[in-house]
């Protein structure tokens, strides 16, 4: 299809700009500095350029097999491996290891998947109680881990996070009537409990890890809604790349431990903390009162409040979808990926101001 | 548990709503499409607490995110209980809005880290050279 | 191609000639002006000439005809600009077209020869100064403006001609732009009118959206049709009204007349030009040319009195000819009681108009251009004498330069009233039109004191004028020398700077040649017709009005020539060294001090704007002062901004308003604490906040709406 | 879960007819696509040069980019409108597209001249800076054409986010790097409540299509309980969608209450950046705005749309935005910041448009189109004087232009023109916009368009808009004056160069030629509809 072809030509062309810029900045200022671009390049957002690379992936691997090709395990493990690959090159430099056993668990989620689904373990647990199985046990490895590193309320609230998700885990593991509200409240409750967290935190370094259990959170309610490789996505997107990032950011523009100046001042604080209460409250009035559609009513009524629907793959029709209603979309994100990617390289590039000591970029104005 | 849960839900959205709807009704015992609402209102409310309470350039991209999640959520929960709709729509909407915003916090990171070597702080308040 | 342009048939083509020449002129100068010889100075006084020669070809077309010519027209551009959906019922089609009457014709007249003269005696005047060329070039385009105003047959032509005029007054007033009061004058000139013009443009809007046309005869048309019968008749007050406004600015009627006065901050010749014979007029043209339209559906009736906006335009017109006339009495600085002269003047013909004659109107504008732009040229012949404004240093000039000194005195006469000369002709048209007003109206059913109010500040006005012109005139050209230096190095002006005066009074004395035939010829349209078409059933109470003139006429002639003896006997007794209170007028002001000074403080009007303007931010301060820096800044830089509208004296004004501000502000702030931040602070989660507050405010003002009006 | 089950029902699933149709449909949009992918080539293209030129070249890939507009703007030429939309309801393909598809094709001209002219740029590597302008000039293209809330989104996005890059484009300048910071987090909120605001619609009709807004409807069989404030909760979310939707919106275009970064990012910017900001941008932004507007239904209302005083909210809007506007830019003494404020003023103008927008005579689409085109000459016009003084003097400060009429004759008499034409005085550009606006609300006033009762609403509009006209004389004027009435101690003439005379000229000659071929140009958007 011509859309392919263009898509490859994007990437290609992509592949050739980074290349060119590789082999110019290597002729310049030899291979250290070359060396360093890339690194740089990585922390930056060069890493995004995977995105569509991998959704291509995916979803060139999902009308593969359509048409018949079987590839099951194979196939996750391949897309696992190629999404850790920058993650793990931001990871050695960082040496956030707390941050690679997040992923590393995230990245296993497929094989385990695999196994569990073709009854390894002799369990038969449905779809949505698997999935919500192993983002809590995430949640609650990952809290644990982190927890060594923190101190003060930080720690207390990570260990009531890790509580909450143990007690998720167990719902979910266990077959508890009505497991679908469970899971649902608990996972309202890290996700609201670590938004609130973010806003009361006094370290940059804390915020960023309420943040993530907040997005965990959202990508839990993403499996709950039956959206399998949304929860994915968030999963490896959010977590495995913009929280990263993020880290960079405070890395190179503060130190880490100092806490922040609390707050804005005043003449901000009050009327800010009004409005938003007001918003917040009239969503919330909207949200829960509203007759939003005949259909939600229905549904339940012929599912039953405790059955749980048999989830659907869901990544068959997103590729559907992307190859024919949304190609569009998917074509333009492309290029809006790259501008992005271009600008922010540029943008963050080192002190040299000229382009033309394009070499000495490299050093990234970094500690 | 799920009972109190449930109840203190409820009791919530009953004195929000003074009446319950059908829908409420009917999911009275199960979880559905207000309860993703209300998740999703909270967490915009808080995402915009944060974008006017926080002077650090991050923290207030942590706020953007939030916002953008929430509406995501939002798409996603609609998308599955609203009449009408194929529930890939809206989750397609939301897959494209996570990148974008992955493009959008790269973009602003980057522009950070130049204030930053401009200024030698990412706090907000420290840039208003601009003014009146 | 003389046959085509000049055929007596089909004056259309000979008009676009005369607007076009001075374009040229124009074009030619700008461009090559300086490295011409002379500067290019006989560049646009030619084209001008070749207008003027045009013009003259078709005033004698006019003259030759005994009842006018019939209106012609031609469309140079049809649909010019157009909207709507193609033709349907509401769109707008814009023709710029030419229109040939004799309402235009006279105006093409009095524009190029006074223009022509100016340009002429400015060969003079401004020989040697800086910008020589430039100031030409300017001239030109001034005239072509003017032309094109008049001969627009579309409103929205019209306007854009309106805007240039503007546009060419601001760059001619600010011509000395080294002085900073010649850029205030400019700047006050250019925004008073605007502010005049605003109304236009309502105006403008409101008919083009009810009549769907902007041609003149589309508009008289749809009046006809009964498009603003019922309660369109309000939006046809309002649009006459916007019309009215814009006249006013221009026209330099009270209470926006306050620009004209500093106006004089421009080079004589171009007062002369500008304030005296044609821009001002442009408000006159305005109101004659739409008279129809502002005497609303009575006028094809007959009953054209009964109009709401004339009779405004009446009593405007006739107060503000009274009340300029009495600051006229005070002034010392000769361009000065001029310009009020002028504005008195306009009045004049406001009242004229405004009372239901054009013709008086037209005429008395035909009349004034001639002796007024001969005061200007005179004084300016004066002024370049003895190199001051004032007339404490002149007096006795006539035996020095008597070529001014008596083509002034003519001038003088014209203006003041003595019989049989021009301006006594068509005062006498008006006063006898507003007797015949009051005479008509005030014992109709409504009429009240009020219709006798225009008339009774004319007359009173008419024997004003002639005194503080006999002040004028007895101060600067008789008596002893008050400033012997100056006297001594006074001289004659040159040949070009006389022989426009000579010109001019010759015309002014409107007994011979061309100007006495049209003077005739005007006298005969005031008694008989209108010089715009009149509708067929007016017949009746045109007749009625003729009779009342023609009965009253002599009774009138008898009043105003014993209030010009009058008025020339106190004149003598005060400024003449013979005369019995010669240097006692001091005295006199200091009896009536509280008179006199008001009117040396120009009733005041000029620091009322500034006075309410003031008070009102002040209190607005108050009041403000405890809200938030929205609505403070928006009161501050609206009031601050319509300060300087009225006043434009930056001087005052930076200490007064300016300083004022500051200072309040300052208070404020100790008073308000830091709730009064500027509202740009540059702080980027307060504008977010704004931001979110406004919105939250948008949502409420829709419930409201929601609630309250659906 | 992959089990060879599922997988054979997919494939029983899959219908190859449907899927032909689907093919030939979206093969039918590449077609109707052309310009946009040459656009796309370009921009890949713009990169790639970059990294092969030399540093002293790099600038001249303004041209390459210019190129690139010329190209994609000829190759758009696909004969017959559509009303299906392209690539299955994602884009429209309609004569307001077009219309706004070439113009921002024409206006990345001026704008690529403009930063071609300007020093700022001056020893940096231009490829990155014109690859992101044309790629934003994209964005800008599907904001116009967007029909569907995930496009309408991501052009937004894609917009955004180049011209983000754009003002921080001179790093190290602190700024710019505010004025960059301040926009991006600015951007970001306003485009996530945008989100949150269609995640709202999309809640309450079931679709993300544009079109399926007039289907909002809502059953009032349970809404008795709220007869104290609202006559449905239903409907007070709609207003509150709606009114998170305009926020997105109302950023791009800078109208109230989404204004604030405006003056301090066009302070911060590259002075191309900000000409590129004050009309590109605003442009996509109004072009957005209209289209969804016009989706909302009017004529046989829709339950819920009927009790909805949106054109009143416009109406307020618009007079409140372009008096702040002018009266902020009263006492401004940097140039930038001046024409921030008078831009911000002008989109509370072209706000008029919106109340008009069903007309039977003039209608919004035919006035804001218009307009735009006039205003995108003036502005750019006015932008590029100051560009051309900035590069000799260093300085947008008014107290340097003393005199300058002197010094650069040219310049300044072409300023005059477009000062002139910002206040809207005959015969330039500015009034023939004005012109149509103002005429079209009236027409409306008195057709009734939008419903009876309205029409004192209109005028009371007209007139604020003629009020602030007046206003906005006086600092306009002002430049005027300091320009020529003004003497300074500098006479020395400032050497332009021709490339930048003849731009100014041009524009000049534009904002004359839009006054007197009006008529000409109006031909073109007088069909402009939406489908």
């Amino acid at each position: 299809m011509i859309f392919h072809d263009l898509l490859a030509l994007s990437s290609a062309l992509l592949l050739l700009y980074l290349g060119t810029r590789l082999v110019r900045v290597a002729r310049e200022g030899g291979p250290e500095a070359a060396l360093e671009l890339f690194t740089h390049a990585m922390r930056q957002g060069l890493w995004l350029a995977i995105i569509p690379a991998l959704c291509e992936l995916y979803i060139y691997l999902g009308l593969e097999s359509r048409i018949g090709l079987e590839s099951g395990p194979l196939r996750m493990l391949l897309i696992s491996a190629f999404v850790m690959l920058p993650v793990v090159l931001i990871m050695r430099t960082a040496s956030w290891i707390a941050f690679e056993t997040i992923l590393g668990a995230a990245a296993v989620v497929g094989v385990l998947r695999e196994f569990m689904a073709s009854d390894g373990f002799g369990l038969s647990l449905s779809d949505s109680r698997y999935l919500a199985l192993v983002v809590f046990a995430t949640i609650a490895a990952s809290t644990l881990v982190v927890r060594g590193a923190v101190t003060g309320w930080g720690r207390t609230g990570l260990g009531v996070l890790a509580g909450l998700a143990t007690v998720g885990g167990a719902v979910s593991f266990f077959s508890v009537t009505d497991f679908e509200a469970a899971c649902f409240y608990i996972t309202a409750a890290i996700a609201v409990g670590s938004g609130v967290l973010i806003l009361v935190s006094d370290k940059i370094v804390h915020m960023a890890f309420w943040l993530l259990a907040s997005l965990a959170g959202f990508a839990s309610f993403y499996l709950l809604l039956g959206a399998d490789f949304l929860g994915f996505t968030q999963v490896l997107v959010y977590i495995g790349g913009i929280l990263i990032l993020f880290l960079f950011g405070v890395m190179l523009t503060q130190r880490v431990d100092v806490p922040l100046k609390a707050t804005s001042s005043l003449r901000v604080l009050i009327p800010g903390i009004v409005i938003g209460v007001l918003i917040t409250g009239l969503l919330v009035f909207l949200a829960g009162g509203n007759n939003w559609s005949e259909k939600a009513a229905k549904d339940i009524a012929q599912i039953g409040p405790n059955a749980v629907k048999a989830a659907e793959p869901t990544a068959f029709g997103l590729g559907e979808a992307f190859m024919s209603t949304y190609i569009l979309p998917f074509e333009v994100v492309s290029v809006l990926l790259l501008v992005a990617m271009v600008g922010a390289t540029y943008i963050a590039r080192g002190k040299s101001e000229g382009d033309s000591a394009d070499g000495a970029d490299g050093e990234g104005g970094v500690a | 548990m799920s009972g109190s849960f449930g109840t203190c839900f409820n009791t919530l959205g009953g004195l929000l709503a003074q009446a319950s709807t059908p829908a409420a009704e009917a999911a009275s015992s199960g979880v559905g499409l207000q309860h993703y609402l209300v998740i999703s209102a909270l967490v915009f409310g808080l995402g915009l607490l944060i974008i006017i309470t926080r002077r650090s350039t991050i923290a207030v991209l942590m706020g953007i995110e939030l916002l953008l999640n929430s509406a995501g959520l939002n798409f996603v929960a609609f998308a599955k209980y609203s009449a009408g709709t194929d529930p890939l729509d809206g989750q397609i909407v939301t897959l494209f809005v996570i990148v974008i915003a992955a493009a959008e916090a790269a973009l602003a990171l980057a522009i950070a880290l130049n204030i930053f070597n401009s200024i030698n702080s990412v706090e907000l308040d420290d840039a208003h050279s601009l003014k009146g | 191609m003389f046959s085509t342009i000049l055929d007596p048939q089909d004056l259309t083509k000979a008009a676009l000639a005369i607007l076009l020449c001075p374009l040229a002129g124009f074009v030619v100068q700008v461009f090559f002006g300086k490295r011409l010889p002379r500067q290019g100075d006989w560049l646009p006084t030619g084209c001008m000439f070749i207008a003027l020669s045009i013009a003259t070809w078709m005033m004698t077309v006019l003259l030759s005809s005994s009842n006018g010519i019939e209106p012609q027209s031609w469309l140079v551009a049809e649909g010019w600009l157009s909207s709507g959906a193609g033709g349907t019922d509401k769109g707008l089609s814009i023709d710029f077209g030419i229109l040939v009457d004799n309402l235009t014709i006279v105006m093409l007249f009095v524009v190029t020869l006074v223009s022509f003269l100016v340009h002429l005696y400015s060969c003079g005047y401004m020989h040697g100064e800086e910008r020589y060329n430039r100031f030409f070039a300017f001239l030109g385009l001034f005239s072509f403006s003017m032309l094109g105003l008049c001969i627009s047959s579309n409103l929205l032509f019209l306007f854009m001609f309106w805007e240039l005029v503007g546009l060419c007054s601001y760059f001619l007033i600010g011509f000395y732009f080294e002085k900073k009061s010649a850029q205030n004058a400019a700047i006050k000139a250019f925004m008073t009118t605007r502010l005049g013009d605003v109304g236009f443009l309502v105006g403008i809007m409101i008919i083009a959206a009810f009549a769907g046309t902007l041609d003149f005869a589309g508009i008289f048309e749809s009046l006809q049709n009964g498009t603003w019968d019922g309660d369109a008749s309000w939006w046809l007050t309002a649009a006459g009204l916007g019309l009215f406004l814009g006249a006013l600015g221009k026209s330099a009627q009270f209470p926006l007349h306050v620009w004209l006065p500093d106006a004089m901050e421009g080079p004589t010749p171009v007062s002369a030009l500008i304030h005296a014979a044609t821009m001002v007029v442009a408000g006159v043209y305005l109101v004659a040319r739409m008279f129809p339209f502002l005497a609303g559906p009575g006028y094809f009736t007959g009953d054209f009195f009964s109009g709401d906006v004339l009779f405004y335009i009446a009593l405007v017109g006739s107060f503000t000819a009274f009340f300029a006339a009495t600051i006229a009495f005070v002034q010392t600085d000769i361009k000065k009681v001029l310009a009020y002269s002028t504005i008195s003047q306009l009045g004049y013909m406001f009242l004229g108009l405004g009372v239901g004659s054009v013709s008086a109107g037209i005429f008395h504008l035909f009349t004034h251009a001639f002796f007024k732009a001969l005061l200007f040229l005179g004084s300016g012949s004066v002024i370049h004498a003895v190199h001051s404004n004032e007339m404490e240093d002149m007096g006795g000039l006539r035996k020095k330069m008597p070529w001014t000194g008596y083509t002034f005195l003519i001038g003088t006469l014209a203006i003041a009233g003595l019989p049989f000369l021009s301006g006594f002709h068509s005062k006498e048209a008006i006063l006898g039109n507003a007797y015949a007003f009051a005479d008509h109206m005030g014992h109709g059913e409504h009429g009240s004191w009020l219709h006798y109010l225009p008339f009774a500040f004319g007359i009173l006005t008419a024997g004003m004028t002639a005194f503080y012109m006999f002040r004028l005139y007895f101060k600067t050209f008789e008596g002893k020398p008050k400033n012997q230096e100056a006297y001594d190095h006074a001289h004659e002006s040159p040949w070009t700077m006389t022989v426009p005066l000579c010109i001019l009074a010759v015309l002014s004395l409107g007994s011979a040649g061309v100007a006495g035939k049209a003077v005739y010829w005007f006298e005969h349209r005031v008694h008989s017709e209108y010089l715009v078409p009149i509708a067929a059933g007016a017949d009746r109470v045109m007749d009625h009005v003729s009779h009342t003139v023609h009965d009253f006429h002599w009774t009138l002639s008898a009043v105003s020539f014993g209030l010009f003896v009058a008025a020339l006997v106190l004149a003598y007794c005060f400024f003449i060294p013979r005369g019995p209170f010669y240097g006692r007028e001091k005295g006199v002001a200091s009896a009536l001090s509280p008179l006199y000074v008001s009117l040396q403080n120009l009733w005041y009007l000029d620091r009322f704007y500034t006075w309410l303007v003031l008070h009102v931010l002040h209190t607005c301060q108050v009041i403000c002062g405890h809200f938030d820096r929205v609505f403070v800044d928006g009161f501050v830089n609206f009031w601050g901004s319509v300060c300087r509208f009225f006043t434009g004296a930056a001087g005052v004004l930076d200490y007064w308003g300016v300083d004022g501000l500051v200072r309040g502000i300052g208070n404020s702030t100790l008073a308000g604490g830091r709730r009064l931040r500027r509202l740009q602070t540059g702080f980027l989660q307060e504008y977010v906040n704004a931001s979110l507050y406004l919105s939250g405010g948008l949502l409420l003002l829709i419930l409201v709406f929601y609630v309250l009006v659906k | 879960m992959f089990d060879s089950g599922l997988l054979a029902s997919a494939a029983e699933n899959f219908n190859a007819k449907e899927f032909g149709v689907m093919f030939e449909h979206i093969l039918y949009s590449v077609s109707a696509f052309t310009s946009e992918l040459v656009l796309v080539a370009f921009v890949l293209g713009t990169l790639l040069l970059d990294l092969v030129l030399p540093l002293r070249v790099s600038k001249h890939l303004a041209w390459f980019a210019l190129l690139g507009c010329l190209a994609a703007s000829f190759s758009g030429g696909h004969g017959g409108h559509s009303e299906e939309g392209l690539f299955l309801h994602m884009l429209a393909n309609d004569s307001f597209a077009a219309f706004f598809k070439q113009f921002f094709l024409f206006g990345a001209i001026p704008v690529i001249l403009l930063s071609y002219v300007s020093e700022q740029f001056d020893g940096r590597r231009m490829g990155e800076y014109y690859g992101v302008l044309l790629a934003a000039i994209l964005g800008a293209i599907l904001m116009a054409s967007a029909t569907h809330f995930l496009m309408l989104f991501m052009a937004l996005e894609l917009l955004s986010i180049a011209s983000y890059i754009l003002v921080g484009y001179i790093r190290r300048d602190r700024r710019g790097a505010e004025a960059a910071l301040k926009y991006v987090i600015y951007g970001s909120v306003a485009a996530a409540i945008m989100a949150y605001g269609l995640s709202l619609f999309y809640g309450l009709t079931g679709s993300a299509q544009l079109a399926d807004l007039a289907n909002v409807t809502f059953s009032s069989d349970h809404a008795v309980w709220s007869d104290w404030t609202l006559k449905t909760r239903a409907a007070l979310t709609t207003l509150v969608a709606l009114v998170m939707v305009f926020m997105g919106v109302a950023y791009k275009m800078s109208t109230l209450p989404m204004h604030f970064w405006a003056p301090d990012v066009y302070d911060g910017a590259p002075t191309p950046v900000t000409a590129f900001l004050s009309v590109i941008s605003k442009a996509a932004g109004f072009a957005l705005t209209l289209r969804f507007l016009a989706a909302l239904p009017v004529e046989n209302l829709a339950p819920a749309w009927e009790t909805i005083p949106w054109i009143e909210m416009m109406i307020i809007l618009s007079i409140v935005t372009m008096t702040f506007g002018n009266l902020s830019a009263l006492w401004q003494t940097n140039l930038k910041r001046m024409l921030a404020y008078s831009s911000i003023a002008h989109a509370g103008y072209m706000m008029m448009a919106f109340v008009i927008l069903h007309s039977t005579g003039v209608t919004g689409a035919q006035a804001l189109g218009f307009y735009l085109l006039t205003y995108l000459a003036m502005n750019f016009g006015a932008f590029a004087v100051v560009i051309l003084i900035e590069n000799r003097l260093g300085s947008v400060d008014l107290a340097d232009y003393q005199g300058m009429g002197r010094r650069a004759p040219l310049l300044c008499a072409c300023m005059v023109v477009f000062l002139f034409s910002l206040i809207g005085v005959p015969p330039t550009a500015g009034f023939a916009g004005k012109w149509y606006l103002f005429l079209g609300v009236i027409d409306a006033a008195q057709n009734n368009a939008h419903g009876a009762g309205l029409s004192t609403w209109y005028y009371v509009l007209v007139f604020s808009a003629a009020v602030n006209t007046g206003i906005s004389a006086y600092y306009y004027l002002n430049v005027a004056k300091e320009m020529y009435l003004v003497d300074s101690e500098q006479k020395e003439s400032l050497a332009v160069s021709t490339l930048g005379k003849v731009l100014v000229a041009g524009l000049a000659a534009l904002t004359f030629y839009l006054f007197f071929g009006a008529d000409g140009v109006l031909q073109n958007t007088q069909d402009m509809v939406f489908h």
